[in-house]
């Protein structure tokens, strides 16, 4: 086993679901000869040669375009989207057709295709290069959304996102990507799609976080145990679709208080569908309002203001002890 | 396009030079030249010359008439079908047969066509039946289960979407070592939407074996061509991604067969991507939610009836001693015959049951839990609507 | 006033708004010479000229990019995007610039641009031409949502939208377009963007919708009175972006349940975000969990099956009923 | 741009046929014909044909050698604030100082310049202060408060959308009847975009007064001009849109001003758009996040050194005996003294508090309820997390 920081999870990822299958063919902007802008790639093109790892001209919607149609042939697609800030441009190929040919055709054609890109702030970028857009694809029928906190799971999420029959946007929360590393394991397994994992184990209070909130989410629960005594369960989504309601549900029931915390902004965000499936399934559980803690609806602050903008383990523990004191 | 051909005579080669391109090294200096309107059969049904004939036998060109007499009485009947309420919103073909048929009858049995929405007649001669087309016009989801063995990719709505599709397909067989061809059908309107241009650039910088079809048939809904772009010719286009294009009378099947044919030779030989500009006219509304009068007037649709691509190919025919006024009532009678037919099983499948799973179903491979619990809680509903109603009406 | 019909207070919207004011101007697809494909833009090229109401080739990012550009030089440009379905190719124009530009600038330049499109099924239409997407919108932080229910609302808050100095996503229900007619008072009125309208009084239960649902709503309330003697206050959001806060918390801390019905996809849709609201704002005053009426997480489907798919008054009583007996 | 020049010597011809295109009617034969590499000053300071010598004054050329010295020393400057941390990410320009002087330089007083992200000595040029610059790319966004009378437009990140508002802001002035141009900068890559074809389609069909200035400095990041389109120039791509291009030598002032020059001029007077193709290069990498030696070989950025604008026209000026070596060294040193009195700028404003009200502010014309509902959150916070730190120093 290596150890092994996020991007070098996801390098490692590819490698592997490439050795073990000659469809999975990745393309994208300056992945090949440069080896990804973040050097996620680094290395495939040297090992699967051109055809397979493909740079491409300047054009999201030619990316995802194209790759629909050779995940329709039966190829294995993997397209990066440099930045979360440009999928916009792919936004129709995504929405109007990858989400929907299976649909479309009754099952005759499907898009075996995975679109991966880094998210979120926490790197003091430029403007665009800092975005958490996954509600809108969660809110896309016909998608899958996943998006992993730690260099473990984002191997194995990556090969079953390859494997998976239909499209799935992969976002990988670049403030992570070299934050720390982790154990991970050589050569291929897979973490399913649709399984949450318990972070951390906890009775007071259940704390749900994706991505790059996850280690917030873990340090607030930490201090809220330390400070406050407080025992806080932290579930980490892995998937926001399909949504691993179970795991969700039965750290509620025992629970009966909740915090979400996401990144992007507030209104319209993925929390709002948790608070809303909460209130759809165990209001009666609710000891106190379900707290969210969120981005203000407003664009990512450049570099300089962008502490006051991210939920932070502060902001989350102030919410904790909302929850716990309601 | 079960019918045999002989291959070898059906090898076109475009005699004329329809685009060429040179550099002067010297003064620096690059040409481009285009060859406006490429025609072989004119509108009276004689041959502009006779060396320019494409190699298609006697029989294959009766069979093309064939198609295109189906193809317009389908299109009116579809068109009764939806004053009548019977299918949905309709995107007639009429006057764009030649185009159609021309272009899909150039391509080898492994190629796949990709189809925008008024591709009936390329569809069909590629195998989908007019049942499966009257379904998906009529509001049935099935009419786009495309059955295994025709290769003809599902109707894309958003215009030039499908360019991409086309180019990623023939990218994917390229890089497999398959020998398959993709052609991609699109409008005038089309070529202005930012996916037309991602996709002939990465058809050209990837070389894939694509043939980009535009039936220019003048209009966008109610946008004349000459509003689309300023640019003189549709196919002039081409030279903006170093590729190969051309314009040729689109109501012109020997022209048209010819053209395509020699992209698709030229795409299986490694020759990369063509653009194509079919010159041609609908004659019917854009679809039947449309108004035609309301931007073209009678006498331009009028005159554009003088140059219909099947009054041209039967004059050649009659010209040639191959067709006669028997014939040629025959065939309009076993086409209506084989449209009603068509209609007829349409209507049976349509009167069927559906199940509301039908709407669930294919989301994903497998349904997920979320929308199980939708597909329940919406049987549940209509199972609590009956009761109440069969209580309603045991009460009355 | 005039009797008209929705899709007429649009037209009878345009024409006031440009008579007073030269800097308005419209651009789309088939709006000039052919009047719009619903005809919403009929008469204006007679009246105002071809630089006004300008017939634009056929790509959607280009009209908003354009009309982008045009609103940054001082003018008020309409564009109209010819179905719910093609926004997408434009969302890239829309999120990245348009709702930005009075961000990046600090002010400095703005975009009063209004982007109008028919929403919503309903008419058994192809792909594509169906869609409720406004919760894409509704989660991009400096746009302005807006959808009215009736011709009265239709012309004022066109009107309001023209002249407010920020983006505004105009949806139009296009099954309401011609459904009936109500009296429209001829010349110049605004119905204020942020203001919801009670569409009914009650005591028993809210009842929110917006656009398309506010019939179906109103439908369900009647039948919650006479079947069950239910007391439906029925709310018509009108704006979705800036809500009007306070007139939900008025009507849900007098009746104690709520009833939200939404024409979009569940995952993700606004009616999460009300529910969000609720539970962060208004939880004690809950009697029964907020039930939400909405569309299956799927495509629309063709004409055929619509009907199974969109809410229906049914569908709605059933809500109602459900949160009453909870 | 504050100094003055001679309109009338402004007034740029070029006497050479840059594009040409010509319709043979009886043949039915289009030819578009393009002038490769236009080039006025050669690398060793001569030109290449006196007649060809753009109307500018002896001030003037040294104006803009002077502004291509504050560019050079601004870019490296810039590059070591980010090595040190004070400012984030940089786009470097070094390299494509004529290219952007001296399009810049062709404008008129009221045109609008829309840049993309590496056009800081064009904005300067228009007026907006190297002290906004940093403050930019420093995260700070008040950078981009561009000064009323500074006619620049926001810095646009994602690549090509800003031909699209450069088109719309042309259109509406040609609407109103105003006297106003637009350039609009992109690269190589950004040809590739949808946005490209989209805008330069618009800008063709309305004939919107705009240039479409492209730096082609060989790359997007890693990729290749060559493996960008199939295209042999990218001007000739203005062909599929009816408009006129031409390929410029970007690294030779004369000829980049002459041919802008011509283009605005012609925007002026109604002639509408034009795409210009600037060869250059970067000499650095993409941005201080990139690292140039994976994609380029040493060799090939020393060959593109010998081609450097700036040494082109000081060997011109110095061959003219209109500049020497201590003109040379005070100039450098006048343009550190200005870009330090900048950066001691920049840092002051750095070092000011900023009220978190800045993130909400600007978000619409009046913060609706839900933001300032997220502000006063934050303040409270904020307030809450500094009553805790004092109270655990306080503790300890
Ligand atoms: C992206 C997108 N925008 C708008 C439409 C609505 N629309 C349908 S057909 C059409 C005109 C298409 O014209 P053209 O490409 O010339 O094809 P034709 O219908 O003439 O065959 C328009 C605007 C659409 N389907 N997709
Ligand atoms: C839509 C979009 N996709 C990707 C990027 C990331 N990106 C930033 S610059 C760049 C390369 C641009 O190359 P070019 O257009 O030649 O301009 P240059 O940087 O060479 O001046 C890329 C891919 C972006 N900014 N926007
Ligand atoms: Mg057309
Ligand atoms: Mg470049």
């Amino acid at each position: 086993m290596a150890q092994l920081t996020l991007v070098q999870a996801v390098n490692d990822g590819l490698r592997t679901a490439m050795r073990a299958d000659d469809r999975v063919v990745l393309l994208g902007e300056d992945i090949g000869v440069d080896g990804g802008v973040f050097r996620a790639t680094e290395g495939l093109l040297q090992e699967f040669g051109p055809d397979r790892v493909i740079d491409t001209p300047l054009a999201e919607s030619g990316i995802v375009g194209t790759a629909i149609g050779m995940a329709v042939y039966g190829l294995r697609p993997v397209a990066e989207i440099q930045f979360d800030g440009f999928l916009p441009p792919a936004f129709d190929q995504i929405v109007s057709h990858a989400a929907r040919i299976r649909w479309r055709s009754r099952g005759r054609f499907h898009v075996p295709l995975v679109i991966r890109a880094p998210y979120g702030g926490g790197i003091r970028a430029l403007e665009h290069h800092s975005e958490s857009p996954e509600a809108y694809y969660a809110h896309t029928p016909g998608l899958k959304v996943v998006i992993p906190s730690n260099p473990y799971d984002t191997k194995g999420l990556l090969i079953a996102s390859i494997r998976d029959p239909d499209p799935v946007i992969f976002f990988e929360p670049k403030r992570l990507y070299r934050a720390f590393r982790e154990e991970v394991p050589e050569g291929d397994y897979e973490v399913p799609l649709g399984k949450a994992r318990v972070a951390r184990d906890g009775s007071d209070l259940t704390l749900i976080a994706w991505g790059s909130m996850v280690p917030v989410a873990l340090q607030a629960a930490e201090e809220a145990e330390e400070r406050d005594g407080v025992s806080v369960e932290v579930i980490d989504l892995r998937t926001l679709v399909p949504l691993d309601w179970g795991t969700i549900a039965q750290s509620v029931e025992k629970t009966g208080r909740v915090v979400v915390v996401q990144e992007a902004p507030r209104t319209g965000g993925f929390a709002s569908e948790l608070i809303a499936l909460i209130n759809d399934k165990l209001l009666l559980y609710l000891e106190a309002p379900v707290q969210r803690v969120t981005a203000p609806d407003t664009v990512i602050p450049l570099g300089r203001m962008e502490d006051y903008y991210l939920p932070d383990a502060g902001r989350v523990l102030r919410a904790i002890r909302k929850a716990v004191t309601f | 396009m079960a019918k045999a051909r002989s291959k070898a005579k059906a090898k076109a080669e475009v005699e004329v030079e329809l685009f060429r391109k040179h550099k002067d090294e010297k003064k620096g200096l690059w040409t481009w030249q285009l060859k406006e309107f490429f025609q072989i059969l004119r509108e009276d049904g004689t041959l502009v010359d006779e060396r320019l004939k494409p190699p298609l036998r006697d029989e294959e060109l009766i069979e093309l008439y064939r198609w295109m007499i189906r193809a317009r009485t389908y299109d009116e009947r579809a068109l009764a079908l939806q004053r009548q309420g019977r299918i949905g919103t309709y995107a007639p073909l009429s006057g764009q047969e030649a185009a159609q048929a021309g272009s899909a009858y150039a391509l080898e049995p492994q190629d796949w066509l990709f189809p925008s929405y008024r591709e009936h007649l390329a569809m069909a001669m590629r195998g989908l039946s007019w049942v499966q087309l009257l379904m998906y016009w009529g509001g049935l989801e099935d009419g786009m289960r495309i059955p295994e063995g025709v290769n003809v990719f599902t109707v894309s709505i958003p215009i030039a979407t499908q360019l991409l599709h086309a180019v990623g397909y023939a990218w994917a067989a390229k890089m497999r070592g398959d020998d398959v061809a993709t052609i991609v059908y699109f409008g005038d309107g089309g070529t202005s939407e930012g996916d037309f241009h991602e996709a002939l650039n990465f058809a050209g910088v990837f070389q894939t074996p694509t043939i980009f079809f535009c039936q220019n048939n003048q209009y966008a809904i109610s946008v004349p061509r000459t509003r689309q772009t300023r640019a003189e010719t549709l196919a002039q286009k081409a030279i903006a991604y170093g590729l190969e294009g051309v314009q040729v009378d689109g109501n012109d099947i020997m022209a048209v067969y010819k053209v395509t044919r020699w992209a698709v030779e030229k795409a299986h030989a490694g020759g990369g991507p063509t653009l194509i500009e079919a010159i041609t006219y609908r004659y019917g509304h854009h679809t039947t939610a449309d108004d035609w009068t309301r931007y073209r007037s009678k006498e331009e649709v009028e005159e554009w009836k003088q140059r219909d691509p099947l009054k041209r190919l039967r004059l050649y025919l009659e010209g040639q001693g191959l067709w006669d006024e028997a014939q040629e009532q025959r065939a309009w009678e076993e086409a209506k015959a084989e449209v009603a037919e068509a209609v007829q099983e349409y209507e049976r499948i349509r009167a069927q049951e559906r199940d509301v799973e039908e709407i669930f179903k294919y989301m994903y491979a497998e349904m997920p839990w979320h929308l199980r619990e939708e597909l329940e809680d919406l049987r549940q509903y209509l199972r609590e609507r009956a009761r109440e109603r069969e209580l309603e009406e045991g009460e009355a």
